[in-house]
């Protein structure tokens, strides 16, 4: 198999998708012959011409909202936010118009939105936040967010053909860090979580980048410890989860988000309601701290979660 | 108490001075179609009073939103289209809904919240769409359709099919980021899209002069796009705007901004009483009622118009029954559809009653 | 003490506070003559003119940033969306620019944004959401939510004199339907959790309307049960909640908001991680089904929490 | 590849015709004016020089942005402000924070993440403000600061104060829903706010052709706002279109759109080679270095250039030096501060070094 890097694998993805069906476009801000902030998008402009890889104006309602027009006759548009951060000027238009409308109508908005979030790349508090939480609260809409090349490009291919919007949460710190065999052609990643490790004295859940952080923490922990990549945060792969935790019995969740109201604050929710028989300890939490992303390297590595964070909430719990 | 505004003398300056309504004959409406833009007005107004009617007697849960005085503005833009080409309405657009064919039970059903209207309860009011004749359900907040109708034009250009979409949105809508975001992209890529600006001289309890300095419609131009002024309580006139605009977007030539000059006959919705608009501007503009207008253009023309009439109220009382037999939606069944779990179905075709259509559709899957 | 409805409370506050502090004047769509679309500013343009009771275009976004723009040379807005839903469309100023303002730099945005929120109202997908979660997810706001007419006043002078931004949500079927008494003149209640009634079996966490379904579905239940109402959702008074569950150690969260990522959500996983030991049960949530509030009453009510599900819910922690 | 732009050819139409740049004399700067306004933009452009060679150094975290070549229009507008006059500088801004005052040492440490920085590590490169000089902390999010300049004019108006504000931004940001809700609130509500459109013909790599079909600046009369358009690379003849535009707001006349038409000279960020860009058209612009032209025009008059030069050669060296020596901020306090635990502290005053300034301040609190 092809060792590609994370970025490279959306590419991929996108290119092949492309080829594949040709109701898919691509739309967002110098996407185009510059191929994208991240360079996610290059070279595509040569193969798919400026029709299907539209450099858009700086106007993120209407690129969510006519990607909405575009798919009720029939496309399937794929957008792409510069940074995630600036989603939260199409906000509206994500939970109100795209979310919304299957449900009341049911017209389907098969559109894919694709957000370069998270932080650890010194981009302050305007170019690192993690903004998942606020849309799993948003009825209609599916969170994804991959933690290997293999999955961002089957969970993208996976998002592009699901016949809901999809919020596609890709983390920029993996983007060339984190490289691996990617599948050559076609396969879809289910929207499910995976067991990326197993072990059964207890369980680390995570997603996104923290899954790397987490396996890290957790590898020469004197224990049995189990991680479970969510990949999918909306719906919810509470199956999963829950079968984990009910082997493992304590149970460590992992965010990068911004402490309060984090999806992984949702999941803790999720499992002290409906495993506490299985519990041994409590639900512990590891996030950001409740405070905008700092810049400063020595600022932002106290406010993230890191390895080491991680490793001492499992000791405390291994211990309980 | 502060005065009820005197909107005739606050209005902001308007360059562009109104169409003149057309006289007896008409180059593109034949008289069958003229017969037919009364038959939808009044039906579009008989839905609207039946829908007040039933609010009143409680029957209607939540608000209510209706355009009754504003019934040429969406009938006459909407009888312009074809069938391919879908409409985005508002709250003062029944007309729209009806001229593209929806039911009328559904419509009556929609306002009772029965599982048989168009959104089976799930939506208030004017929250809904039969996009299977085209109609989007529109979302509450303003104007966020725009940016929605701006997108079914990308797609139809990227497709290379010959159809165009279309926006209705208040005066008060023009102040938000999303107009504008929608007018500048649609001009920028020179979409086949038609946005019609229903000026009804208020935003809620808001004067016109509260708004914005200039009349919206002067705007176009900084985006480079066409724009005309018709009066809206015309239908002819209204049709005529958006039958050119359409022409225009389809051969390529882009978005076109129409306003449509009208008035706001009642409150907001049927709980506000208006007291904030002087009598005299709304007896001036009861003049001005586009039925009215449209039937005395008939009469004179020799149509019985009384015929008409009857016709509609056959029509409303046969849907009314319709509608009041629907039972009501079922609650165990509010999970489903929250994902959408199969191929999608797109929007479809509506009515295009317009005698002037050839055999124009754009040819797509269903045409 | 005065009877007053729930809004008439939030009149008062208003008139009150902007005689005391000619600093801080009112915005919003349709709130001067016309008093507002639910009447929460009738008459205050008569007494304070239409500089300080100021119509706005509808342009939500701007109505959020005047106000910080007004806050940090020295005025005291108030803003009002029309209904909450439609914070949306202000989402990014407010978590952009209001939120982060004060840690970023030092510079404070005391702006009070009042939100006519939630359902039992046949409102429908966009006139009954119950935004809370969204803003307690981004860092420097604090969300407030009053239950009752003397809080709604209280909380509402709190509101305005922080010198944060402060989300002030409002429930629009309290508006009329809440009536009790409210201390004339001024006072301002604190931002934090309240037991309203004490009990030592059980505790049901609440706020805004279900605070009052709480009540009304515990009044006759065969044991004793403690309610509490958070009052502030950011930043959260953990102290009394955790103090609360401690001493019961079973505790029911109700929301009214969509289930997944609700506050609730949030509120429960902070008990599982702080208060695991003193639990005897599952931490159990109330809350929205996670669809978009439907319109038909029979299909709203389905929805929404209720006293009996509430009920239900109690019985089993009791039992367990 | 798809070849570069040709940005000459290819810009939407633009009525507005360029100011001429004034001559040997100046109505309303005197020659100490002038000669400020060169140390103004050496001083802008000797930081952002520093700034880019710490970044390649590897001593700035993150990216690093900066509007060298573009110095002309923050220095000339924020020039015409007065002390108590707040600005929201954009990206290529820098000149708006050192007209105000801000210590070139707080700047240097603000890119190197310093506890000294104006955000003490805090926020990057240049999201800060240091508004205790009035100048207002940008947020990335375009152009997001021009409705927060609008608030802060409407709190003048509302209080009395003879004060405006000023927000720039870029064409690229022209395209944003914010955009037109503060065009549209500030006209309607004829607020002394200034908003200044740095035309520098990209908006990353996106030529104005894919932005807008019609130059923005015209825009501002569908909005009821006057507009002018300058030479974005003419100290004076931006200075000269503030002032206008300064007078106008505190007399009562409500906002001005001005048009500084200027180009980026490098790539987006330091990142970005802007291989998008033809060396042909660059190399037209570089003969229009608004240095350049300043020192000039300076020159002819018998100023010595190279003095000034000196200057500002040794004054950022001493402030490389300080920031140098800053500590890095201490992980400890990264909670402080979330929330404003006293009576908040309001914008200041700025540094106002035009010589025109006579005794205007408007009486506030600390004049
Ligand atoms: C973004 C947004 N803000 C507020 C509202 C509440 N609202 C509903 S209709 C209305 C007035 C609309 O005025 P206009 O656009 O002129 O349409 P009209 O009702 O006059 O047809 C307002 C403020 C809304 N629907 N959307
Ligand atoms: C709302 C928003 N979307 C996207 C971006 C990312 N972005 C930063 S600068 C830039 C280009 C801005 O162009 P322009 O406004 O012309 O300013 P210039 O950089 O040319 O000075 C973009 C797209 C942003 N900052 N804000
Ligand atoms: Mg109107
Ligand atoms: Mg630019």
């Amino acid at each position: 198999m092809p060792e590609l890097t994370y970025i490279e694998a959306i590419n991929e993805a996108l290119r092949e998708e492309m080829r594949r069906d040709d109701r898919v476009f691509l739309m967002g801000e110098d996407i185009g012959a510059y191929g994208g902030a991240f360079k996610a998008t290059q070279g595509l402009i040569d193969e798919f011409g400026a029709e299907r890889v539209r450099d858009t104006p700086i106007a993120e309602a209407a690129i969510i909202g006519t990607a909405v027009g575009s798919a009720i006759v029939g496309m399937r548009p794929v957008c792409e936010m510069q940074f995630a951060d600036f989603v939260s000027c199409g906000f509206d238009q994500i939970v109100n118009v795209a979310g919304k409308l299957h449900w009341r109508s049911g017209l389907a908005a098969p559109i894919t939105v694709r957000l370069p979030a998270g932080g650890g790349v010194s981009g302050g508090p305007f170019h690192s936040q993690n903004p998942e939480a606020w849309f799993m609260h948003a009825p209609g809409l599916k969170v994804v967010a991959p933690s290997t090349p293999a999955d961002a490009k089957g969970l993208l291919l996976a998002a592009i053909r699901d016949p809901n919007p999809v919020i596609f949460i890709e983390h920029k710190a993996l983007y060339r860090r984190a490289r691996g065999e990617v599948p050559a052609g076609d396969y879809e990643t289910p929207l499910r979580a995976r067991v990326v490790r197993e072990g059964s004295d207890l369980t680390v859940i995570a997603y996104g980048a923290m899954v790397h952080t987490a396996l890290e923490a957790t590898q020469d922990l004197d224990a049995s410890v189990e991680v479970v990549d969510l990949r999918c945060l909306a719906p919810l792969d509470t199956e999963t989860v829950l079968a984990s935790v009910r082997k493992c019995s304590k149970v460590l969740v992992v965010d990068e988000a911004n402490e309060v109201g984090a999806a992984g604050a949702y999941v803790a929710a999720v499992i002290a309601e409906r495993a506490f028989d299985d519990l041994d300890g409590p639900v512990r939490r590891v996030a950001a701290a409740q405070i905008p992303i700092p810049f400063a390297p020595q600022l932002e590595a106290a406010t993230l979660p890191d390895a080491g964070r991680i490793r001492e909430a499992c000791l405390d719990l291994l211990e309980y | 108490m502060t005065p009820p505004h005197d909107l005739e003398h606050e209005a902001p300056t308007r360059a562009v001075s109104l169409q003149a309504a057309p006289g007896s004959s008409h180059d593109h409406l034949d008289l069958d179609d003229r017969r037919r833009l009364l038959h939808l007005m009044l039906t579009t107004r008989a839905i609207e009073e039946r829908g007040l009617l039933l609010y009143k007697q409680g029957k209607v849960p939540g608000s209510f939103y209706d355009g009754r005085g504003q019934e040429a503005t969406a009938v006459g833009a909407t009888y312009a289209l074809g069938a391919d080409d879908p409409v985005c309405p508002l709250i003062r657009d029944m007309g729209a809904h009806v001229v593209k064919g929806t039911s009328t039970a559904g419509i009556l059903g929609q306002y009772l919240g029965r599982a048989g209207g168009v959104s089976g309860g799930r939506e208030g009011n004017v929250h809904f769409g039969d996009w299977h004749r085209g109609v989007i359900p529109m979302v509450s907040m303003l104007p966020d359709m725009m940016v929605v109708a701006t997108g079914m034009a990308m797609g139809f250009r990227m497709r290379g099919e010959r159809r165009c979409a279309l926006s209705f949105f208040g005066d008060g809508a023009t102040s938000r980021g999303d107009w504008h975001e929608a007018m500048n992209w649609a001009a920028v890529q020179q979409l086949p899209v038609i946005f019609v600006l229903e000026n009804n001289q208020l935003a809620y309890s808001t004067p016109l002069t509260q708004q914005f300095r200039v009349n919206p419609v002067e705007r176009a131009a900084g985006y480079g796009m066409p724009a005309v002024t018709v009066d809206g309580n015309d239908v002819e006139a209204v049709f005529d705007a958006t039958r050119e605009a359409r022409l225009r977007a389809l051969d390529g030539g882009g978005p076109t901004l129409i306003e449509a000059v009208t008035m706001r006959m009642h409150g907001h919705g049927a709980h506000d009483d208006a007291a904030y608009v002087s009598p005299e501007v709304l007896a001036a503009w009861q003049e001005k009622d586009p039925i009215v207008r449209q039937a005395q253009r008939l009469s004179a023309l020799g149509v019985d118009v009384d015929a008409v009439a009857d016709e509609v109220k056959a029509e409303v009382a046969d849907a009314l029954a319709e509608a009041l037999a629907m039972p009501v939606p079922d609650p165990a069944t509010i999970l489903d559809g929250l994902y959408c779990e199969s191929e999608p179905q797109i929007v479809g075709r509506g009515d295009a009653p317009w005698s002037g259509h050839g055999d124009e559709a754009w040819g797509g899957a269903d045409a």
